[in-house]
Parts: structure tokens; C-alpha cells; sequence
């Protein structure tokens, strides 16, 4: 990001390098004690692909993406797809915790009535930019804002996370060689290559090679460890360089990242902790698992 | 000359005939192509995508016209269903074409997730609906089309007579909030509706028009069968029969009240559709008059068979699309009725 | 303690009341699983493919014992289907299995031009189907796919209620020829064939199951909604009113005698599914009876909604899916007949 | 091919390696022939891309294919799936020329009660494998039939031709990625790579590179002179190495090949010529427009 973007984002702090890396680190945390209560909450849902989003997500909504949680249809707000729909709690974490609605809303995840479907509405809930959950659409979507952004001479961007068993499904790569051939530099997509789908282990259930993969659908491939704010901040800054072509960083993750017995699982896909594993869940993350971890969390 | 083009005046004698055969032809597409144009004219919002047939679809000249709102996805259905609702959640109003079998049934689940789910304004324009798309055979003539697009919640669903209503519909459709599907043929057809023709009244989602009214039976057509349904109704006197007929373009939402009162006021129905006769225009009146007002619905359409390749007439003929086949359809109704 | 499945015995009165409450419970997803192993033993021609939702469409231990005729194509429903149109036409019978909404939605043309056309042995199996699909929410629960598959011709549509049906039609799909769609569930739900339930009659393409027998209405109802009929009729009784139960699981082809007969007995018509009232059984049933024997017909299924998340049994109650929505569609439907 | 597989194809014929490739030169002029005439007597149809198939298609349905003419469904015949459906008459020539049905019936392609349908039909076409039609989807049944060959341990080989437009359906890249998943090497793809689509070049319309591509997605990829019957033959032979990879061969063509006027125009990817045109095409490929071209053509 360029200075001017990073002063007009409404979010960003003051600091030095390591305390903006402390302070994404403890929004990724925070998201994640947020990801397990909510599912808890819920009995149904999916942790493992949310908490291996963590990072990506913490480093776009508490730094990267221009918003303003006030004004959550504000024109030039950067604009964020979720592709991979499922991860929908690791979303709604971040948009309560950034002030889009209130935090005790995240709740009532998957209940009836309640604006936090299990996967991401765009009618029902603050801050989320299109509907998502059937996989494979997101990319598309995020190509026709991006190209929205072209056809207005605007400056926002539009960023899109994927999963890496997701990136099965053709349409990704419809989408893909579009962005491409329309040359929209202002796209930026994420994998959340976690090596994991519900079956099993992508490699054996249908294996795909991330990088060259993109590389020869034309894109600017970059890698990051999924987990390491610096290394995802570098980036996706280098991602915003603007070449002419659409950039995608591929992040090495790790599924149910954060929770020891969640690590590496394919069951964790998508079910909800019982109370006791919340409870152990919440103190390998270092928090009791008793009321707010923060109050307000880190939301400013 | 003119002629009233709306009115429920059920049994009114019908002053001078509208010689169908004699007027002037022209695509519904490529009426298409001039309201699209205009429509991105009159409005810097309006965008559009094709999938590699915007000669056919006629969306070319829009893209010729502004080059900077115009995306050629390639052949790739998908993704254009899914970047248009992306351009749409950004403000834009984009139609998307291509020929009705792909924009609907290769791309539903997309644009079943993507748009009508939360009911962005994309326009969905399916051209070579039915089996007028001749020689081509049966893999590009979408007989399944209305019946996909029905269902889906949210969405409005047109299938325009001519070239007039058309170019109504799609100016129309610029002030409908959530997705429209727009149905097209390929074939010119009778321009039914003007000078030599019928009164064009102001064509909306949740209108039809009653062309002709009568006293034993009504067709309720769409499409280039409401020509076909004319034709038919004219017949119908031959035999002693006093038959209506209504262009319900609007098959979503159904003009339920024209439906209904035609149902009261002659006991019996006829649909006609280049469609399957499931699930279709056929479908919504039988859900429609079952639920209030029974009177017998007899379907005109596809008989639950795929269509192949052949002349368009041809294929007409085959396939019992024909007036006479409405007409052998209205004795039956007729006939059920008693 | 069984009881008579078949039969148009019209006024009888039942000896025994079937407690639907109290019958086991069994998913039909669950039934599958276990049918598909028995077709895999039985008949080394069939084959079965997955979308990465083995686990949840119960093909996973089919998959287990016979991995050598079991794909697993990752999340890639189209390419499912092709493939699943290349190992039938090379003579294997492909069950291809996902959620109901990526089987008949995301792959609908693939479905339409590689198997409904040539009409390929393809056994189209759909779980999670309805909102009984639950917390996922819209994305996740098909409420069109019966009038997706019921619009494609030489497509036989089973919607079975138990899980007894589901593995007989299972068996019974081995022996049709063209492509099936099978439409399954994610809950547990009662057990309705059997022991203490109704006598479970043979299951074909085209049959039925009259349940009851009525004097003033008759509920055709199709997979979770038929135990909701049941006790709907049961219900009826306290009311004065006499009302017939048809197990339509068969719902293309339709057992057009079955409910032509039902018509003419009761003269009035109650349809209940999971599903859009749209296309689905209840426009199959209203196409049905306006064409023969018009009576009303109430239909009882989404109200052309999407789902949303929620408790399965939340949301039956939410979008009127319960039995007593049915039985005031029964008055309705009885009020709208005088 | 091993010698026991060509020995085995009926249709195969003594002779040096230049006779082998005159009369397969023959047998594509002849191709283009019956394609030009079929046309032009159907009023509409497809020459540019069936044209530009000719030398594949005959290298494959001459001396390739293991096929009985007499014997359509023979179990252990070779399957082919012409995925871009629409080049039809190319494929329909080359049936008719190999004795599947009259070639009389090419004279009724396209018209009412024909079995030869606009797009190629299982159900109506002896010799045609698998419908198609609809881009993009004659790739997943090409998979399904070699799988189909694996699972019986079949020695037969399942052969699909894609157009390069096509290619841009997601569909043909979930195939691709199914096919080197689980090894498919008794499949060949070839692509017919003439350059244009419909709306104009491919490059320009959504430019699609594919030798990259289909490496990235696993597959051995090879090249060939698409109207070089050598090349073509040798890029086929090397494609049956079975590696534990499916091959393809990419094939450089050019659209409405053999006629002058046609060639490079993707306005003749549609339409059909005129009796004036096509009696300037016959004459351009060394025949008048009257009568067959040479009688029984060259099938055996
Ligand atoms: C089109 C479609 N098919 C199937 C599913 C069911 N589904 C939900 S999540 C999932 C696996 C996703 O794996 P991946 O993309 O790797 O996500 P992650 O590991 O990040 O959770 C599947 C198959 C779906 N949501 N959409
Ligand atoms: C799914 C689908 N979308 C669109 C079409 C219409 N269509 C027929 S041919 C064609 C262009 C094909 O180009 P290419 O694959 O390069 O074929 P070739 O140049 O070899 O003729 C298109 C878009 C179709 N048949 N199927
Ligand atoms: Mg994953
Ligand atoms: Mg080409």
C-alpha cells in the first residue's frame, strides 16, 4: 500500500513495525477465540478452514483494506470476497470486531433469523460484499468488482480468498484467465492452501499444484506462510505493485491452525467443538473460556 | 391501422383482423440489440457481457458502441454470471447474454448463488430459445429455459412476442430491482404489436395483454407463440368457437388477474409455449387457476421431448406448435370443460 | 403391526392409527449408503462418483469396499457428471452422488446434454435436499431441484420418504433405463414402511403408495412431507373432515391414474413437498388434474423463498412445512371445491 | 501404436511410410470435400473448424482408431469424443467414408428426421460414441470412458478433440486436472488450436496459452503441424507411450484450411458456402463440384 492508502485507512495505528505485527497477531488470535465460541455457540459450522484463515484475514481487515465500519457501503471501501463461503465465522469475527454490528450478534451464528447465515449473505449482514457458499463463484464476482472499480476510474481494490480444494471447481479458473486477459491489476486473490478438503487431503483427492497453476493462467504468483503476519503484510503489499496483471499470493496454512487438536484434522472441517473442547481449545489459546477475551476486543 | 391492445371487454366483437402473415418481421434479438444500446445511452450504469455469440445475441454493437463496458468472457458462462453480479454489486446494471440454454442451464447454479439469492438487478438475456433455433438441433434449443428461471426466487421472468415489446421490456426492466430474465428467439417473427398490428400498451413485470377476448375458451401465450395463438383463435370461429387470447410476456410474476378472470369468464384455457410443456408458462397457469378458479388447462409446448434439427417451421410443425395444434388444444379444452 | 400400503379401497376407515411419532428414525442419506454397497455387490457394473461429500452423501463406503469403481472428482460437480456420461456409456451404471443443489444446479447442462439427451443410465443421487438441510443456510439447501430434473425428458424423479423406499428404488433404479434423479435428505425421519408403520408395497418408476384413503380431500406428498401428511390426515379427522394420503415418491413419471383417481374420488387436491411450490410435485399434480379432471390443488412447499439457516425443525415451522400448514390447505382446498 | 494394435485395426493397410501418408493426405482432401459439399446442400453448419480437423481426423478414423466399421458397438474398439461438437461434418465424412453408414446420408445432414443432427448424437449416428455439442463437456466423458476401460483392464484407448476456444470452459480444466489425477494414460486429448472462435481471434476474445496450461494441470503435452500427417502421426504414437500421464497433443492449425477463402476467417466458423463458393472451394481441392468425389471415397 502506498502511504496515502495506508493514511486513509480509518483503522490504521501509529508504531513501529513490530508493534503493528503484535497488534495483527492479537487481532488473529482474537479472531480465533472468536471463530470457536461462535461454532460452539452454534453446534455446527466450520472451524478448521476459518481458523487457518486467521492471519489473512486480521492482516486485511485490521490493516490492508480500506473500510469504514461506520459507513459499511461507503463507495471507495476496498472490497473483500469470500470465496470460500464455509469460512464464514472467521469473517464475521472480523467484521464484529472492526464494529460492523455488534459483537454479541456473533452469537447467533446459524440461527434462525439471525443476520449470520452460516454462510456469508450480502442482504443480511454488514460488511459482507456478495453472497457466498457455493464454491468455485467468488473469483468471478470479485473479477466483475474489480472491473466495476476499471469502468469508474476508481481506486479501491478488491481482494478474494479461496480455498486451495475450492480451486477444483472450473469456474476458479474461468475467472482466473478473465482477470487475466482484462488485465485487472486492482485484483488481488489469496489460497488458503491448507492441504485439506472434507474427503481428505487435497493432494489425494484431487490434487492441485497452486503455483504453476496460476502462473500459467497468467498471473503474478507471490507465497507466503499463511501464519506469519510479516511475511503476509510483504505480500500483499508487493501484490498491490500493479503490473498489469492480477496477483495472487498463495499461503502456505495450516487447517484448524491454533488449536492442537484441530491441527492437520480433516474432521474439523465442519463441525463444532462440544464445551469441552471449547474450554481447551480457548486456554491453548490464552483465554479463559469465559466472557470477551477483550472487551471490545480490538476494534477501535 | 391500430387496435385496442388491452381490456378485459370479455365478448366484444373484434372490428377488423390483424392479418398476422402480412406484417412486417423482425428477431426479438435483434430488437434486443437496438433497446441495448439505447438503454446504454440513456444510462451510464448499463453494462454487458457475452460468451463468444454477442454476433448472435446481438450485444456486438453495444460493444462496439462502448467498449469499456463491454465484457466478452470468452466461452466461460460461468464466470460471465458471476462477474456480472460482481459489476452489479458495484452499482452497475449488467445484461448478460448468450443463448438461452447456456445463460440458464449451464451457468443456474450460478446465477441461482450469485444473483437471485440476493436478488441483484442482472439482467439475463437468453436468445435461441425453443426450437426455432433450427438446424443446430437439440443441445442449443433451450425447451427448459422458462421453467429454470421460474423457480428461482427473485426473479422476473419475460418472454417478449416481438420486437416492440422487446425493446419495451428491456427499457422496462431498467427500473425492476432484482434479476430479470429475458427470453429470445432467434427466427424474425411478426411484429404483432404497432402499425397493422395490435395497440402496444406499456409492457411491465406482473402485465399480459388481452389481444382478443372470448366467450368458450382464452390461449394464454408467450413468445412466438402468440402469433401462433392468433392465427388459432381466428380459426376458432370457423368452427363456431369464440376464443381469447393473452400475451402474458410476463410469466413471472403471472398476470394472475387477467389469468383468473379469463378462467371465469370462458371456463377454459389454452397455454402455448416454444417450451417444454413442463414446469413452464403452461405450469404457472395450471398452478395458478388450481389454486382458486379450476377450469381445464390444456398445454401447448414441447410434449416432454427434446427438439432436434431442422428448419424452424419444420421443427414448428413436428413439435405441434402450430396454430392448429392450439386449436386442436382449445376443442379439448373446450371438450374437458363440459 | 402392518397394515395394507396399496389400494383404492376409497371410504374405508382405517383400523389402526400408524403413530408416525414413534416409528424409528433413519436418514435416507443413510439408507443409500447402505443400498449402494448391495447394488455394488450385487451388479459389478455399477459404479459411484463423489464431489469431496462422500462422508455426507454416505457413498464414502461404497467407495471403501470398491475403490477401484469409485471416483472421488474433488469439488468439480460438472466433471462429475461428464465422467459419470462416459463410464454409462461404456455400460457401467454411475451413481453420482452430491448435495442436491450442486448435482441438479451446478451441473444442470451437463446433466441435460450428456445424460438426459442421449438418455445414459446416470443415477442422479441428490442428498441434502430442503431446508431440513439446516444451519448451512440457502447456499446449501436445494428447494428446485424437482422442477430442474422433472423439466428434462427421459429424466425419471424419485423423492423417496424413508428409508426403506430409498433402498428399494435404489434396487429398482438398476433395472430403468434412462438417467434417475433420486432425491435424498439429511435427517433422520421416521420409518414409514415396516413394522409398525405401512406395508411397504413394491416401489417403481411410476407408481405410488396410497396411504389412506379420504372422502374430502387428498395430500399427494413426496419424501420428508409425507409423515407431515399423515398426521395432517389424522388430524383432519377432529375436524370433521375425511382426507386421503398419496406417497407420490414417483413424482416424474407421475402416477397419473393414482391421482386422476384421487380427484375424482375426493374432488380436491392437497400437494406438500419440500420444494418450491413452483415446478415441483404440486406443478406436477396442478398440470396433471387441469388437463383431465380440474379440481383445486393447495400447494404446500416454499412459498417461492430461498432457506436459511436455522434448526431443521425451525425452519419446516418458519416457511409452513408442517403438518398443520397442510391440513389449512386441506380446508382450502375443500373451501375452494364448493 | 504397437504392432499388434495396428494389425489388429481393420482398416489399416500395407505399404511404405509415404504411401501410409499419401493416402491419409487423400483421405483428408476427400474430408474436406464431403464437409464443403454437406454444407453447402444443409444451408448452414460448421466448415471452418471441421476443416481445420481434417488431417486429425483422418490420421485417427484411417489409421489410428481401432474401429469395425460393420461392428459399431464392438466392445474393444477405440472411442473417440469429438468435443467440439459443431465440427460435426468432419466427423460425419469420415464415418460415412469408412463405411458406418451411407455416404448418401451426408446429403440430409441438418434437415428434419436426419440422423445426422446438427451436433453429433449417440442415440442417432452409428459410429458417434457419446453426444455433444455444448462446449466443454466432451473432455469429463472422455475421462469417464477410460476410466471405464481401467476398470475392465481394457486395452482400448479413449480419444477427444477439443477446439481452443473451448478450452475456456472450466469445465475442460476440471477434466484435465480428473485425468492426471488418477492417471488416465489410455486418454488422448488433442486440441485444435486454428486461433479463432466465434466473436474473433481467441487471443483476443480470452487468449488462452495452452501449451503451459495443460502442463500445469499434469498432463505430457505434445505438439504437432495439425495438417502435417508425419507430425500428426508421430505426435499420436508418442501419445500412446502411457507414462502413467494422460497426453495431448496440440495441434497447430489454421480454421477453414484447404480453402483459400475460408482459411483464417472466423466468419466461416458458421455458415455455409454458397453454390458459387462451393464450387470454387471443390476446384481448389482438385475436384469439380459435380458427383462424388471419388467413388466409395476411400473407405475399405
Ligand atoms: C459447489 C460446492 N460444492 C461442494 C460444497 C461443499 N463443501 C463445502 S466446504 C468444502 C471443502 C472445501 O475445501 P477447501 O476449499 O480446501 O476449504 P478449506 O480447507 O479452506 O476449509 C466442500 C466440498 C460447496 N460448498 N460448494
Ligand atoms: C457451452 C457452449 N457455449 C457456447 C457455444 C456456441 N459455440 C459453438 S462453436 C463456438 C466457438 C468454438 O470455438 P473453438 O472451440 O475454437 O472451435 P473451432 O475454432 O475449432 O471451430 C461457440 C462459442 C456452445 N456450443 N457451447
Ligand atoms: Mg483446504
Ligand atoms: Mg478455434
Amino acid at each position: 500500500m502506498t502511504d496515502q492508502r495506508t493514511k486513509a485507512a480509518p483503522h490504521n495505528q501509529p508504531g513501529t513495525p513490530e508493534e503493528r505485527h503484535a497488534r495483527l497477531a492479537e487481532a488473529a488470535r482474537q479472531l480465533r477465540v472468536e471463530i470457536l465460541r461462535m461454532t460452539a455457540q452454534a453446534g455446527s459450522g466450520h472451524p478448521g478452514g476459518s481458523l487457518s484463515s486467521a492471519e489473512i484475514i486480521a492482516c486485511l481487515y485490521f490493516d490492508v483494506l480500506r473500510l469504514d465500519p461506520a459507513r459499511p457501503s461507503w463507495p471507495e471501501r476496498d472490497r473483500f470476497v469470500l470465496s470460500k463461503g464455509h469460512a464464514a465465522p472467521v469473517l464475521y469475527a472480523a467484521l464484529a470486531l472492526r464494529g460492523f454490528f455488534p459483537r454479541e450478534l456473533l452469537a447467533t451464528l446459524r440461527k434462525t433469523g439471525s443476520c449470520l447465515q452460516g454462510h456469508p449473505h450480502m442482504r443480511t449482514t454488514p460488511g459482507v460484499e456478495v453472497s457466498t457458499g457455493s464454491l468455485g463463484q467468488g473469483l468471478s464476482m470479485a473479477c466483475g468488482l474489480a472491473a466495476a472499480a476499471r469502468i469508474d476510474g476508481a481506486g479501491w481494490r478488491t481482494w478474494c480468498l479461496l480455498g486451495d480444494g475450492e480451486t477444483q471447481e472450473g469456474q476458479v479458473w474461468e475467472a482466473a484467465e478473465a482477470a487475466a486477459h482484462f488485465r485487472l491489476d486492482n485484483l488481488v486473490a489469496l489460497v488458503d492452501n491448507n492441504g485439506l478438503q472434507i474427503d481428505g487431503p487435497v493432494s489425494q483427492v484431487m490434487a492441485v499444484d497452486q503455483v504453476p497453476r496460476w502462473q500459467s493462467f497468467g498471473w503474478r504468483v507471490l507465497e507466503a506462510d499463511g501464519h506469519s503476519i510479516p511475511d503476509l503484510l510483504a505480500a500483499m503489499q508487493a501484490a498491490l505493485a500493479g503490473s498489469g496483471r492480477p496477483a495472487v499470493i498463495v499461503c502456505r496454512t495450516t487447517k484448524g491452525k491454533g488449536v492442537s487438536f484441530m491441527e492437520g484434522q480433516a474432521d474439523w472441517h465442519g463441525k463444532a467443538p462440544t464445551p469441552e473442547q471449547l474450554a481447551r481449545a480457548l486456554e491453548e489459546l490464552g483465554c479463559s473460556g469465559q466472557g470477551p477475551a477483550l472487551p471490545g476486543g480490538v476494534s477501535r | 391501422m391500430f387496435r385496442p391492445g388491452t381490456g378485459t371487454a370479455w365478448g366484444c366483437v373484434e372490428m377488423t383482423r390483424v392479418d398476422v402473415a402480412r406484417l412486417p418481421r423482425q428477431a426479438t434479438r435483434d430488437a434486443y440489440g437496438e433497446a441495448l444500446v439505447a438503454a446504454g445511452r440513456a444510462d451510464a450504469r448499463v453494462v454487458a457481457l457475452d460468451a463468444d455469440l454477442s454476433g448472435s445475441t446481438k450485444s456486438q454493437k453495444f460493444g462496439a458502441l462502448f467498449p469499456e463496458r463491454f465484457f466478452n468472457v470468452g466461452i466461460a458462462e460461468q464466470n460471465m454470471i458471476g462477474m456480472a453480479a460482481g459489476l452489479a454489486a458495484a452499482g452497475k446494471i449488467p445484461f448478460a447474454s448468450s443463448f438461452a440454454i447456456f445463460v440458464t442451464g449451464r451457468a443456474f447454479e450460478q446465477v441461482r448463488q450469485s444473483v437471485a439469492y440476493p436478488g441483484l438487478p442482472v439482467r439475463l438475456v437468453g436468445s435461441h430459445s425453443g426450437v426455432t433455433v433450427g438446424q443446430d438441433g437439440s443441445s442449443h434449443q433451450a425447451i427448459e429455459d422458462i421453467a429454470l428461471m421460474r423457480v428461482l426466487p427473485h426473479m422476473t421472468v419475460l418472454v417478449p412476442a416481438d420486437g416492440p415489446s422487446t425493446r419495451a421490456l428491456v427499457n422496462e426492466s431498467l427500473s425492476i430491482e432484482g434479476p430479470v430474465y429475458l427470453r429470445l428467439g432467434r427466427p424474425a417473427v411478426p411484429v404483432l404489436y404497432g402499425e397493422g398490428g395490435f395497440a402496444a400498451p406499456p409492457f411491465k413485470a406482473g402485465g399480459s395483454v388481452t389481444l382478443l377476448a372470448g366467450r368458450d375458451a382464452t390461449i394464454v401465450a408467450c413468445g412466438v407463440m402468440v402469433a401462433e395463438a392468433v392465427t388459432a383463435a381466428y380459426r376458432a370461429e370457423a368452427i363456431g368457437l369464440s376464443v381469447g387470447v393473452i400475451d402474458a410476456y410476463s410469466v413471472k410474476p403471472l398476470d394472475r388477474d387477467a389469468v383468473l378472470a379469463a378462467a371465469r369468464a370462458t371456463g377454459a384455457l389454452v397455454t402455448a409455449e416454444e417450451h417444454s410443456v413442463i414446469g413452464g408458462l403452461g405450469g404457472a397457469v395450471a398452478e395458478t387457476v388450481a389454486e382458486e378458479y379450476p377450469v381445464p388447462v390444456i398445454r401447448v409446448g414441447l410434449l416432454d421431448r427434446f427438439g432436434e434439427s431442422g428448419a424452424p417451421d419444420e421443427l414448428l410443425k413436428l413439435c405441434r406448435l402450430m396454430a392448429d395444434d392450439i386449436l386442436a388444444a382449445v376443442r379439448r379444452a373446450v371438450a374437458v370443460k363440459r
